[in-house]
């Protein structure tokens, strides 16, 4: 039912698309955000007076800010150590790029149905903070040393609760693939429904990877300048906007194919399954922003404690939940 | 007239640092108004940088105290290039009311703005309404398209 | 309490010979003349027994006889507009001056700032360092010699003032997103928590005050209007008290009325510009735009009223310049009734959010008594319980008219300061709609004719207004010419910006931009000291500017 | 504490549905959000025939914007709109109307110095002094003081005063000083 392309052309398509609809995912937390604040954010349609100065859409605007990005000239510290400053960036993107080939998207996925693709997921999704980190500490800027201290503190924060939420998927589904994951929840429910509260947990978790505001300690524009990004100008500012496009395209999609059967329902064909995928993208993006835009921002030490309070529990729940099912009632999980 | 997408990207992705050289931060607040809700400039991919490493277009208030005036300089040599200076308000472009009447120099100015780094974009008023700073921005908008390099 | 004659009698018999001479003037203020041994006696007494303020100190250059030293007593607490100058003089070769800041720790910024400006030294003060001037002053600062514009020249050394500093100093420096304007404040951190904190001001000095001696008295008006941009109705309101108290005349009532609106619509415009920048500083942008939102509707105010909608330029020597006309009053009364429900939205919606609660309270706690020491003024003060107001101790304008009362709130920390502040927007909502009233139904003139200043009534006099952010005190000397002998502001941000440094300390960095935030520090209204020129001698005294060549005419 | 969440929430959905912005340089600020858009102090502009140049609104600009320059026939008064404050002082001063203040705001230019922002000039042709040629007063400007002189004196004397003026007015103030024997304009002639 699924075109199995299993070549370097399917890669290269899956890598493109989704960091399309990255860029689609952060115009709408942008335009969104805006709208909830009393204000219009950047245009959909530019009025017909300016459209031949100001062209006719700005729906592209994360990436004219990455393309503007990539043709200026970037500013390197002398007393920063120039290799692994450079190199930062370029390690978050491939980690990044072999993230994106391997969740599938709306049931594609060319290399995903070996059976440690989720392990290999998490690690790559592990490897971008831990670059920012790096970019950060070489970089001889006062910020950079505190932004990156935060960033660490904010990777364990949230890591724990998605690591076992993603774990009670593993468990309800009984394989460690995502391939096969999607395929357990078409055949029977999706997992949003059975185990609400390790989806919940694994949306907490998300909106601290990406940095959103109520976790967006380590870039916080106000106590510390831009974080590890402060010394990043140009080209290399540029490779990180990419990755950060890249990054919440992951995470929506490797969230939806967890918890929503990777937008497969059973009697569809094909365009139309890629579809439903892009509208539960928007809706999952909506409710970050919902997010994004009701709270301030928490202290790193509130935040810390609030992950471990709230998320912690819920996926623990949500754990005890899976086995339970497993054992108790296996006909729902395998009918 | 078609834009490379050099260009094209240059023009619709502006972003702005405030440096703030003195002056009494009127002109400070009504820039902040810029992008408060009514006269949002986000409409335009405008964003509002803290860091001079992010930003393209430099817009500076204030007549440039004599302490403020090396800094003001050491933060110009931040920006990276294509940038486009704007001074904003009467302060930046000739002292305004801080000028004496003898035409003698202020002791307490580092001079107007144009003395200490090239400027590109003027907006004269005493604040400039946030119509004017936006007006502003958009001729800046045209600089930074003429920028080559 | 005490009351105002024996209080004087008490002066009295403390000083005995020593008390030269005494006036008072019809605003009920004293003067008094001492000698200069006699100053700190006078501080215990007046700070200690009589719980008055020593607002500010004032240097005047009286040229062939010397320096005059004036300390400003405020004891409004007992009755309305009570005021002290005690005066002392002191001769030209030697001005040397007891520091009173043991007994008045609030004075010790206003005495290093004339210390910085005029060749009046203070003895033992506790920290006689340069506040306002660059470091390496007078030697031409750093700007002249480097030139930015070619790219690859040699970096010289920047001029910042942390050379020797261990990794563990971060500084706030002049250009930080935390502040909107330049100020510099040292931290010293060990971990996540500030250990110490030192500012060092003066990156907005444009000297003012020196301009103000240079300018007549109806266009200083324009210039008292931009020494803050936040407040500029109330720093001509100041300038102008004191003008007109110098002038002994009073402005029609039609004229209070409107002064008094614009200088209630401009707290509440100022206080919902703090409630955004306050929201932005501890990360939440949408009560940025919330609250600027409904800022708006106040700019629209000041322009459909006065013409422009940040420098309203309203207010002048007799009076005003413009009225209000009847249909304006209407619509301003509607659009009022409007935006006093915005404003209660808004103040709920502030209120009851729990993580707003969550990162303000307990944060940068001011108690009571380091309030006083410190001498904190406006919300800063009143949020730590101290009913303190000029509109209610010594009220200009329409004040005595309006019936409001002080909001104070006995918390000190941060959230204390956010309460009293939006209750304060209110309360200015409630005085503004009584004015629109009062204007309605009461005709007459709206400024009545300047006197010419040679026949002004008094030689000096003292000018109060609250502003936003607290007292704020013009004293005004005349000599008898269109242009004043010299002018002293002391501005609110001048007194609270002293209370940062041990605010500051045993938070984490995460509070430091809302604990400097929450005293809502404006740095334009900080920086705009003298510079007194020795006006006998040509050469120019050692801590003067040698490239300052204009010699004061007299 | 949820309570908190929820109005926020209803507030931020209000705001979902009618956004403030007005998408500036396309569309104008509607004229509910500016009770009245001529009271604006904008760019100035002086009215050729009423001004007469006399000078006042040099005398009175707070911010020192106003210069006046006096070439060989040529009074020439140049705002220098970079320096202005828009106070509206000169407007409000100017004894014949002569300048106002347009409700032009938009004034932004490029340009690399302050100094080659736009400036608004008036010029006025100067009376040339018969004794030694140099500039005296703008012939506008004489009129208008003779009129305003003459209906202040009472109808008997006002044609000697008129005489006078004449004469008073031929001569710049050295050469006047210097004539001031010479033509006796003083009525007393005792001594």
């Amino acid at each position: 039912m699924t075109p199995t392309v299993t070549s370097f052309e399917g890669a290269l398509l899956l890598l493109l698309v989704s960091f399309f609809l990255g860029v689609l995912y952060s115009y709408e937390v942008r335009k969104i955000s805006a709208r909830l604040q009393y204000r219009r954010g950047p245009w959909l349609l530019v009025p017909k007076s300016l459209r031949k100065t100001l062209g006719t859409t700005r729906l592209l605007q994360p990436l004219y800010d990455i393309l503007k990005l990539l043709y200026k000239e970037s500013i390197i510290p002398e007393t920063a150590r120039t290799r692994l400053f450079k190199t930062a960036p370029l390690v978050a993107l491939t980690c990044l790029g072999a993230a994106a080939i391997l969740t599938p998207l709306a049931g594609y996925s060319p290399f995903a149905s070996f059976e440690l693709s989720l392990v290999a997921v998490l690690y790559l999704l592990l490897g971008v903070p831990l670059a920012f980190v790096l970019g950060g500490a070489v970089s001889s800027s006062p910020w950079g040393v505190v932004g990156s201290q935060r960033e660490a503190e904010l990777v364990l924060a949230y890591e724990t609760p998605f690591i076992i939420g993603v774990f009670t998927v593993a468990v309800m589904a009984d394989t460690l693939s995502i391939q096969s994951i999607v395929a357990a929840q078409i055949s029977r429910y999706p997992y949003l429904l059975l185990n609400p509260f390790s989806a919940a947990a694994v949306f907490l978790a998300i909106v601290g990877k990406l940095h959103l505001k109520p976790f967006d300690i380590p870039e916080a524009e106000v106590e510390v300048v831009a974080g590890p990004m402060t010394e990043y100008s140009g080209r290399l500012l540029g490779l990180i906007e990419i990755g950060k496009v890249l990054l919440i395209s992951i995470s929506v999609s490797l969230f939806i194919d967890l918890f929503l059967a990777g937008g497969m329902i059973p009697r569809l064909g094909y365009p139309l399954v890629a579809l439903i995928f892009i509208l539960e993208g928007f809706l999952v993006v909506s409710l970050i922003t919902l997010v994004h835009t009701l709270n301030p921002r928490f202290r790193i030490d509130q935040a810390f404690r609030w992950y471990l309070k709230v998320p912690t529990l819920l996926s623990a729940l949500g754990l005890v939940w899976a086995y339970s099912l497993r054992y108790l009632h296996t006909a729902i999980l395998w009918g | 007239m078609r834009l490379s997408l050099k260009k094209k990207a240059r023009v619709y992705s502006p972003w702005i640092f405030h440096a703030h050289a003195g002056g009494c931060n009127n002109c400070d607040i009504e820039l902040a108004a810029c992008f408060a809700p009514r006269f949002d400039l986000e409409r335009m991919g405008v964003q509002l940088r803290n860091n001079p490493r992010h930003a393209d277009i430099f817009l500076v208030t204030g007549p440039a105290p004599k302490q403020i005036a090396p800094i003001l300089k050491r933060v110009y040599e931040q920006v990276p290039n294509p940038k486009v200076v704007v001074a904003c308000g009467s302060c930046a472009m000739t002292g305004g009311v801080y000028n004496r009447d003898d035409g003698k120099p202020n002791y307490a100015l580092g001079g107007p703005v144009e003395r200490l780094i090239p400027v590109d974009v003027l907006i004269p008023g005493c604040p400039p309404k946030p119509e004017s700073i936006i007006e502003g921005v958009l001729l800046a908008l045209e600089k930074l398209r003429e920028k080559n390099s | 309490m005490v009351s105002s004659e024996d209080m004087l009698a008490g002066l009295r018999e403390r000083l005995g010979p020593d008390l030269t001479s005494e006036s008072k003037d019809p605003k009920n203020t004293f003067t008094i003349n001492t000698r200069k041994e006699r100053v700190r006696e006078v501080a215990r007494y007046l700070i200690g027994e009589v719980q008055g303020r020593l607002i500010q100190v004032s240097v005047i250059d009286r040229g062939l006889d010397g320096y005059e030293v004036v300390y400003h007593y405020s004891l409004d607490h007992l009755e309305k507009n009570l005021h002290i100058n005690v005066k002392v003089l002191l001769p030209a070769d030697e001005p040397e001056v007891e520091s009173v800041s043991l007994e008045a720790p609030e004075s010790s910024w206003s005495e290093r700032e004339m210390m910085e400006f005029t060749p009046v030294r203070f003895i033992n003060h506790p920290d006689p360092r340069h506040l306002w001037l660059p470091h390496e002053w007078p030697n031409p600062v750093e700007s002249e010699k480097y030139n930015p514009v070619e790219r690859n020249g040699v970096l010289t050394t920047p001029a910042t003032y942390s050379k020797n500093s261990e990794a563990s100093l971060i500084p706030l420096g002049p250009y930080h997103p935390l502040l909107i304007e330049g100020a510099y404040f040292r931290v010293k951190f060990d971990g996540e928590e500030i250990t110490d904190a030192d500012v060092k001001l003066g990156w907005n000095h444009r000297g003012i005050m020196k301009l103000f001696e240079s300018r007549s008295y109806t266009r200083g008006a324009f210039l008292a209007e931009r020494v803050c941009g936040i407040c500029n109705v109330t720093h001509t309101t100041a300038y102008l008290n004191a003008v007109e108290s110098l002038s002994g005349i009073e402005i029609p009532d039609r004229a209070r009325y409107i002064r008094t609106l614009m200088a209630e619509l401009e707290r509440v415009h100022s206080h919902l510009l703090w409630l955004g920048v306050a929201g932005d500083l501890i990360g939440f942008k949408t009560l940025f735009m919330l609250s600027w939102k409904v800022r708006e509707q106040v700019l629209d105010v000041f322009e459909s009223v006065t013409g422009s909608r940040r420098a309203p330029a309203m207010n002048l020597i007799g009076g005003v310049r413009k009225d209000v006309s009847s249909e304006n009053i209407k619509k301003t009364e509607r659009r009022l009734g409007g935006m006093r429900r915005e404003v209660e939205r808004l103040v709920d919606i502030a209120y009851n959010h729990p993580v707003v609660r969550k990162r303000l309270q307990d944060i940068g706690r001011l108690n009571l008594a380091t309030a006083k020491n410190a001498g904190a003024v406006g919300p800063t003060a009143r949020a730590s319980g101290w009913k303190l107001d000029t509109r209610s101790s010594s009220p200009y304008a329409a004040y005595e008219y309006a019936t409001w009362d002080v909001v104070t709130d006995g918390g000190g920390d941060a959230w204390a300061r956010t309460i009293v502040r939006l209750k304060e927007i209110l309360v200015s909502i409630d005085i503004s709609t009584q004015c629109l009233e009062a204007l309605n139904h009461r005709g007459g003139p709206i400024s009545i004719e300047p006197v010419d200043p040679k026949d002004f009534k008094l030689s000096e006099a003292l000018g109060k207004a609250e502003a936003p952010r607290g007292e704020l005190v013009y004293y005004i000397v005349s000599d008898g010419t269109n242009i004043p002998h010299s002018v002293r502001i002391r501005t609110p941000s001048f007194r609270n910006n002293a209370l940062i440094p041990n605010l500051l300390k045993g938070h984490t960095l995460a509070d430091a931009p809302i604990i400097v935030g929450s005293i809502d520090p404006c740095y334009s209204c900080t920086d705009r000291t003298v510079i007194v020129q020795d006006s006998r001698r040509d050469t120019i005294w050692k801590t003067a500017l040698i490239d300052l060549a204009s010699v004061r005419s007299r | 504490m949820v309570d908190g969440l929820a109005k926020l929430t209803k507030e931020l959905l209000r705001g979902m549905l009618k956004p403030v912005t007005v998408n500036y340089p396309a569309e104008r600020l509607p004229d509910e959000f500016t009770l009245s858009l001529e009271e604006i102090r904008g760019k100035h502009r002086f009215d050729e025939d009423k001004c007469v140049g006399c000078g006042a609104c040099n005398v009175v600009c707070s911010s020192g914007a106003i210069t006046v320059s006096d070439s060989q026939d040529q009074r020439v008064l140049k705002v220098e709109v970079a320096r202005c404050i828009f106070c509206g002082r000169c407007r409000d001063i100017c004894p014949e109307k002569g300048l106002e203040l347009t409700s032009e705001f938009e004034l932004s230019q490029t340009g690399s110095r302050g100094g080659d922002c736009v400036k608004v000039e008036q010029k006025i042709s100067m009376r040339r002094c018969e004794g030694c040629g140099r500039p005296t007063f703008p012939t506008k400007q004489i009129d208008s003081v003779k009129t305003r002189v003459l209906d202040k004196i009472d109808p008997s004397s006002k044609e000697t005063a008129s005489r006078d003026l004449e004469v008073y007015v031929k001569y710049c103030l050295d050469c006047r000083r210097t004539r001031s024997y010479a033509f006796n304009i003083h009525p007393r002639k005792s001594y």
